[in-house]
C-alpha cells in the first residue's frame, strides 16, 4: 500500500458531545478505557499499510497534538511520509467558517508533494477496527471511481450518520444526511477512496462553483457523473458523536464479544499513546464485575458494568455502577456514581452520590471537583 | 563526542541457571516480572529517572528477545544522540576474539566503549535484581567520600547473611574485608551487586587483572579483594529500600507477591519513578460479572471470567469461568481453561492450561512452574 | 510481531584486511565514502528505499564505531515499532558459543531472528559495496520467475572477468554454473553478492550446510553449488547502473572518483532514492576568498583557503592557505596547514598535516594512505 | 541542570523582515545557510542540559512546527520533558492582540506541572551560542531575583533591541525599549533568569493589575522591588529582526573568525533539522569566493560574497554577488544577482539581472518566479 495517502478530516466534524468536547476536538475524546477516538481510524490505516498520514486539524485540536505527537506510537514518526497534524492555515477568522473542501484546498500540497495514487478520506468519529486494503483493493477491481464505506445495519442509531442507497450492482444511487428522509439501513462510515488527481479535480471545480462541502458538494453532487460504489464494512462499527451514542458504544465494548471483535478478530491492533502506568491493583476489599479497567488504577471500592480509564482511583466503600470514569479520576470513599461519565482529573469528594439516566447520564466536565 | 561525567555498565550477560526452563532461550535480564516488566526495566528505569543517560548493556548469552526488547532504548527514554542504550556482545579485533570470561572482562573488553565519554565515574550494575534506586544520591556520597569505589549494601537479617557476599566496614563506612558467603558473619551488609567506580582507577585494576592468568576476571572475586589488598578506599553506601536478587524461580515468585503487600516497599505508581517498559499495546482489561477478582495485580489485555486471588496477572492473560487462580504470577498471553484450580505457581509465558486442570503445590514444596520451554519462547 | 513478506540479512563482519590501516579498529562497512557517508549507508539507504523495513545487520568485527553509527536505525527511517534495523553480533547459548565461520554460517546461527517475522523471501546483501538498487524490482523478478535464488548480476568487461565470481546462464537467465574467478570465463556476468532466497528453500540449505563438517560455511563457494548440484532454479538479474566493490584502498578512491565525473551513473543529489547517513551537523562550508575549488564534492563543515581540484573533501576539512590539493579523498575532520601539496591520496580521519608537507605519488604507484591508524580511530 | 525550565517565547515578537515573515514567524526564518533563526537560541538552551523546552507559538507557526517536529534533531524528542510547542488557545480573535502575560497565563500548566525551579526565558530572533549553564550559576551565585543577559557594544545596531542600564554592582537601573532615548552600550539578549514561582507571581500580579506586557510590566516596573542584575555575554551576537540587520548579521558570517566564533569556539553545536542532501558539487567553470555553501547544492557559475542554502542550482554563467539565496532556489544561467535575498524555491530564468542596495537588498518572496 505504498501508493495510498491517508487523510483523517476535523473540519467541521458533526459534534453533539457536550461537555466533552467543550475544549477538545471530537478526535482527542476519550474512549474505551484507554483510547481517544482517533485512535481507531488512525490504527486502521496504519495497519493498512497506510504510511503517510495528514490530519486536518480544524479547532481547539491542541490536546490532539499531545495526543498523537510525532506519532511514534502508530510508527509514523518517519523522515519521508509519516504523520503530518495540518493545523488550519488560517489568516481570517471568517475562514474559519468555510466548509471543509476550503481546507482541502488549503492543504493541496500535501498532496501534491507525495507519490501516491489513491487517497483514503476519513474522519476520526468512527469507531471500527478496518482493513483498507481490502476496500482500496476493492475499489481497483471493481473500476470506481469513488468508493464508500458503509455498514448494514438495522439497529437504530444514537449518532447522528449519513445513509446511502446503492442500487443492484452497489452503485450509490444516494447520500442522505443524517437528518434526510430514508429507510436504508446502510450506514455510511464517512470513509472515501479515489484517486488522488479525481480528489483535487473535485476540490477545484467544486471551489470554482462556489460550492465548499466536500461530502455533499463534491461527492453527492457529482453522483451520477462518477462510479460511486459501496464497500460493506463487517467489523464493529460506534458511530460516536453524540452523548447517547458515546455511552452506548462505550458500553458495547462491556459485551466481550464485541471488545474481542473489536480489539482481536481482526489481529490488528489500536495503538494509542504509551502512559507508562503500572498494572491495576485490585483491593482485597474490591468487587468489579462486567467492567473494563485500564492500568495504573487503585479500587478498593466496587465496580459494576463500568468503564474505568488509566490511573483512576476509587476509594473503599465506593460504588460504581454502569459509569465511564475517565483518566487520573479520584473516586472518594463511599461515593455513589451511576449513569455518570466523569471526564479527566475529576475529584468526587466522600460519600457524594451523582446519578444520571441511561438517555441523559450525569456529565463532569474535566478536572470538576465534586 | 560530548563528555559524560558517569556512564552505566549493565551486566546482563549472565544464563541465569537456577530459572530453569525460563532461561533457555531467554538472557535472565528479559524474564518477565510483575504484570508488564523485563527485570532489566528496573536497573534501565532506576538509570534514566536518575539521570544516566548512558548505558552499555553487556550481553553474550541468548541476546535476541534482550537485543529486540531494548530496541532503541526509547521506552526508557534512552534514545539519545549522543549516549543512550547500547549493546555490547563481545567482539573480534584483529588479533582474534574472545567470549566474556567473566564481569570485570566483559568491562575490560569495552573500555574502547567507556572512554569514548571520557567519564570520570563508571557505574556497574546487574541485570537481575528488582529494586528502585537513585543512583545520583550514590555519586554524591562517592564523590563526598572521595571514594576509588563504593558499593551499595543492604542490611539483612544476621541468619541470612551467610547467603549473601558480605561486607565488613570501620565506623565511618569504609569497607575493610568483603567476604563471599561467610560461614560466620561478622557484619549483615550484604553487597546489592551496585557498584561505582572512580574510572581512572578501576581502568588499572581491570588491566591488572587481565594481565593476571589466574584471575576469574570477577568483580566480587578478583577486582574488589585486590583493591582492598591495596588499601584503596572503599566506601559501603547503606540502601534502605526494597531490593531482591530473583536468580531464583522462589525468589521470583516471592518478588511478584511481594507487590501485593498492601504496605509494598516497591511502589510502582509513584509518578516521580516510573517503571518504563515496553508497552504491549493491548486495550483495557476486561473483568467479567462471573469474576471475582481480590488483591491482585491486572494488566492491559486480559479478560478474568473465573476467581483470582492473591496473584499477578500478565499482560494477555485469559482466565475461564469457573477456575481458581491462587498466590500465582501469570506470565504474559497464558490461557487458563474453565475450571482450572492453579496454586502458588509460576505460569509461563503464553502456556495453555486445559480444562479443569488443577496445579496444587504440596505445602511446603517447590513452586510450580507450568509450561514448557517451547512456550516459554517468545 | 507481525509478518513480513521479506527481511534482509546485511553481512558487515569482514575485516576488510585490504583497506589496510583503515580498518585496524572499525569494520569495513563503517568506513567513510563520498564526503558524508559510511560504506554501509548505501546498502541500508537501498533497503528503506525499497520498502524493506526489517535488516538484521550481522557483525563480529570491531562493531563498537558501527554499532554506535547504526544507533537506533533513524537516519534511515529504520526506527521502526516492528522490525526496523537489528545488530547481530555472535551469542552463548546454553551449549556454549561459537563466532560466526562464515557467511552462511553468520544466517545459520540467526535463524530465529529471521523466523520471528516469518517472512517468505531473504535478501543477503553485504556491506561493503558501493550502488544504488531497487531491491523491490528484484523481488518482482524472483517472484515471477518462482525462483529458489535470484543473484543480481552485473556485466563485467570481458578482460576483467576473472577477477569476479562468475554466472554462467542459460538463454532464460537461468544460472547454470558458477565460477569463483575463471582463468577462462565463459560468461561476463559477475556476482554483485546480492541475493534473493525464498527461505524456506535457503533454511534447509543453511542446516543441510550446517550439518557438512568440511564445508566453509560460506554463500558462494557452499550454498550456492549445493543448490545448482540440486539443480535449483537459481536465477540471474541483470543489473545495469554503477557497483563497485570498495574492498581495496584503489577502488576506494576510484569510487570517490567516480563521484567527480560529469555524468556519474551514482547520482547522489535524487531526491527520490536518497542515501541517509548519520548527519555530523557542521554550520555550511566557507570558501575563502583565496580559494580556487574546482571540479569537487565538498561538505559542511568545511573551511577551504587553499586549491583544491577534483577532489572529495568529507564533513569538518580545513584547508590552509597556499595548498593544493588534487585526485584525493580527504576523510573527516582533515586539517591540512599552509603549502601543502597533495595528490593522489586518501587522508584518513582526523589527520593533520603541517605546514609545507608534501604528498605526490609517483605516476603509477599505489594510492597513498596518509594519517597513521591512530588518527584513523574514531 | 535538571532544575532549568526553557521559554522561548513568540507572542509579539517584534518584526521588521518584510516578505521575509509574511507566512512564518520570525523564529522560522531561514539563516545562515541551514539554520532557522530559532536554532541558535533551542540549542544554547539543549547545550546548557536545559531538557525541557516550550515554545510560546503566537501566529504563523505551522513552518515551525514542520521544522521543530518531535525535537528530535535538539535531542528533546523525549518521554519526560522535552520539547512543547504551545500553540495560542484561542477562544476568540481579540485575544489574539493581548499581551505575552496573557500567553503565560495561558500556558501556566506547563509551569504547574514540572519540577524545575527556575526558568530561562528568551526570544527567537537573536544569534547567538550562549551558556546559559553559566548565567544561572551567576544568578544564583549573586542571589538575584533576575538576571538579564545583555552584550556591551559600542557598534551601531540595525536590529530593533532593547538597551539597559546598570549601575557599578550591575544591578540594572534602567531598560529602554528601542525607540527609548539612551546612550547605553548595553544591549538585552531578551533572556531573562528568575525563579519559576516568581515568574508566575509576576505574572498573576501584572494581569491583575490590567497590565499584560512581560519586559515592560512584569520586569521594568518592578525594577526597584526586585534585584535584577545584568549579565554579559561576550559571544558574537546578531539582534535579527529587520532587513537590514538580517543582511549584515548574514554577511558577518564570510568573516571566517565570526563564523568560528560562533559554530566552533564554544565546543556546543548549533543543531537544526537534519535534511540528508550530498555534498556541494562545485563543476570544473564554478568560481566561489569568500561565501559560505550548503549541501545539496551544485554550483557552476560564480558566487562572491554570498550565502547559498541547501539545494540551490547555479547555471553557467551566473553571477551572485553580495546576496542571499535560500533553500532549493534555481538559478537560470548567465544570471547576475546583486544585494539580493532571494527567498526558498525561488527561479530566476536564464540571464534576469536583479539588483538591490546594500541597504535596501532586492527582495524575492518564496516561490516567486522571476
Amino acid at each position: 500500500m505504498k501508493q495510498v495517502l491517508g487523510v483523517i478530516n476535523l473540519v467541521n466534524e458533526l459534534d453533539d458531545l457536550e461537555e466533552l468536547t467543550y475544549n477538545r476536538t471530537i478526535a482527542s475524546v476519550p474512549f474505551g478505557g484507554r483510547y481517544r477516538l482517533i485512535d481507531f481510524i488512525l490504527s486502521s490505516m496504519v495497519n493498512s499499510d497506510i504510511h503517510s498520514v495528514a490530519v486536518f486539524a480544524h479547532t481547539k485540536y491542541r490536546s490532539l497534538m499531545d495526543h498523537i505527537g510525532s506519532g511514534r506510537e502508530w510508527d509514523l514518526a518517519r523522515k519521508r511520509s509519516g504523520l503530518f497534524l495540518l493545523p488550519p492555515a488560517v489568516e481570517e477568522v471568517q475562514e474559519m467558517l468555510k466548509g471543509d473542501l476550503y481546507y482541502f484546498h488549503k492543504h493541496r500540497d500535501f498532496f501534491y508533494r507525495s507519490s501516491q495514487e489513491y487517497v483514503v478520506i476519513a474522519r476520526s468519529h468512527m469507531v471500527c477496527n478496518i482493513n483498507l486494503k481490502e476496500v482500496v483493493n476493492a475499489h481497483i477491481e471493481r473500476g470506481a471511481d469513488i468508493t464508500m464505506v458503509y455498514q448494514q445495519s438495522g439497529e437504530p442509531q444514537l449518532g447522528k450518520c449519513r445513509r446511502i442507497e446503492t442500487d443492484a450492482e452497489g452503485r450509490v444511487t444516494d447520500i442522505l444526511d443524517h437528518f434526510g428522509p430514508t429507510n436504508s439501513e446502510k450506514i455510511s462510515l464517512d470513509i472515501f477512496v479515489m484517486r488522488k488527481d479525481l480528489l483535487l479535480d473535485l476540490v477545484e471545480t467544486s471551489l470554482a462553483k462556489g460550492y465548499d462541502h466536500f461530502t455533499r458538494n463534491a461527492i453527492m453532487n457529482n453522483r451520477e457523473r462518477l462510479k460511486i460504489y459501496g464497500y460493506a464494512y463487517k467489523g464493529y462499527l460506534g458511530v460516536v458523536n453524540t452523548i447517547p451514542a458515546y455511552f452506548k458504544h462505550s458500553m458495547d465494548l462491556l459485551n466481550p464479544d464485541i471488545w474481542t471483535r473489536l480489539f482481536y478478530d481482526t489481529g490488528n491492533q489500536i495503538y494509542t499513546k504509551i502512559k507508562d502506568e503500572p498494572p491495576c491493583h485490585y483491593t482485597e476489599q474490591s468487587h468489579v464485575a462486567n467492567s473494563l479497567i485500564a492500568n495504573g488504577c487503585r479500587i478498593e471500592g466496587e465496580v459494576e458494568n463500568s468503564i474505568v480509564f488509566r490511573g483512576v482511583k476509587i476509594g473503599k466503600g465506593a460504588k460504581i455502577r454502569n459509569s465511564i470514569v475517565m483518566q487520573n479520576c479520584v473516586i472518594g470513599e463511599d461515593v455513589s456514581l451511576e449513569n455518570a461519565i466523569l471526564d479527566k482529573d475529576v475529584t468526587v469528594g466522600r460519600g457524594s452520590t451523582l446519578k444520571g439516566s441511561p438517555n441523559a447520564p450525569f456529565l463532569a466536565p474535566k478536572r470538576k471537583r465534586i | 563526542m560530548k563528555r559524560k561525567e558517569i556512564v552505566a555498565m549493565l551486566l546482563a550477560g549472565g544464563e541465569g541457571k537456577r530459572l530453569g526452563p525460563l532461561t533457555s532461550n531467554l538472557a535472565k535480564p528479559a524474564v518477565h516480572f510483575g504484570g508488564k516488566y523485563r527485570i532489566i526495566d528496573f536497573p534501565l528505569s532506576n538509570c534514566t529517572n536518575s539521570g544516566i543517560d548512558t548505558v552499555g548493556v553487556l550481553t553474550q548469552y541468548q541476546p535476541l528477545v534482550l537485543n529486540s526488547y531494548l530496541g532503541i532504548g526509547s521506552p526508557w527514554d534512552l534514545d539519545r544522540n549522543e549516549g543512550g542504550v547500547a549493546v555490547l556482545p563481545p567482539y573480534v579485533r584483529q588479533d582474534g576474539g574472545e567470549w566474556y570470561k567473566g564481569t570485570a572482562n566483559a568491562i575490560y573488553q569495552n573500555i574502547g566503549f567507556v572512554e569514548r565519554y571520557q567519564p570520570e565515574y563508571v557505574l556497574v550494575i546487574s541485570g537481575d535484581h528488582i529494586y528502585k534506586m537513585d543512583y545520583d544520591l550514590l555519586l554524591d556520597f562517592h564523590k563526598k567520600e572521595q571514594a576509588d569505589a563504593t558499593i551499595a549494601v543492604l542490611e539483612v537479617p544476621w541468619d541470612e547473611a551467610s547467603r549473601f557476599g558480605i561486607m565488613n566496614t570501620d565506623e565511618g563506612n569504609r569497607i575493610t574485608s568483603f567476604v563471599e558467603k561467610p560461614a560466620e558473619p561478622k557484619s549483615n551488609l550484604a553487597s546489592m551487586g551496585v557498584y561505582i567506580f572512580t574510572w581512572e582507577v578501576l581502568k588499572r585494576y581491570l588491566e591488572e587483572d587481565e594481565a593476571n592468568p589466574a584471575s576469574s576476571n570477577d568483580f566480587g572475586k578478583d577486582i574488589i579483594p585486590a583493591m582492598l589488598g591495596d588499601e584503596r578506599r572503599i566506601m559501603a553506601y547503606p540502601f534502605q529500600d526494597y531490593w531482591k536478587d530473583v536468580g531464583t524461580i522462589k525468589s521470583l515468585w516471592e518478588a511478584n507477591m511481594d507487590l501485593l503487600e498492601a504496605d509494598s516497599q516497591l511502589n510502582l505508581n509513584d509518578r516521580s519513578w516510573r517503571i518504563y517498559s515496553v508497552n504491549p499495546n493491548q486495550p483495557a482489561q476486561y473483568v467479567a460479572a462471573s469474576a471475582h477478582v481480590r488483591n491482585c495485580l491486572i494488566n492491559e489485555g486480559c479478560l478474568v471470567q473465573g476467581e483470582v486471588e492473591h496473584s499477578v496477572l500478565s499482560y494477555g492473560v485469559r482466565i475461564g469461568e469457573g477456575s481458581r487462580i491462587k498466590d500465582s504470577f501469570l506470565m504474559p498471553n497464558v490461557k487458563i481453561g474453565r475450571n482450572v484450580v492453579i496454586e502458588k505457581a509460576i505460569v509461563g509465558e503464553g502456556a495453555v492450561v486445559e480444562d479443569g486442570a488443577v496445579y496444587r503445590s504440596e505445602e511446603g514444596a517447590d513452586i510450580q512452574l507450568i509450561g514448557t520451554s517451547d512456550m516459554l519462547d517468545n
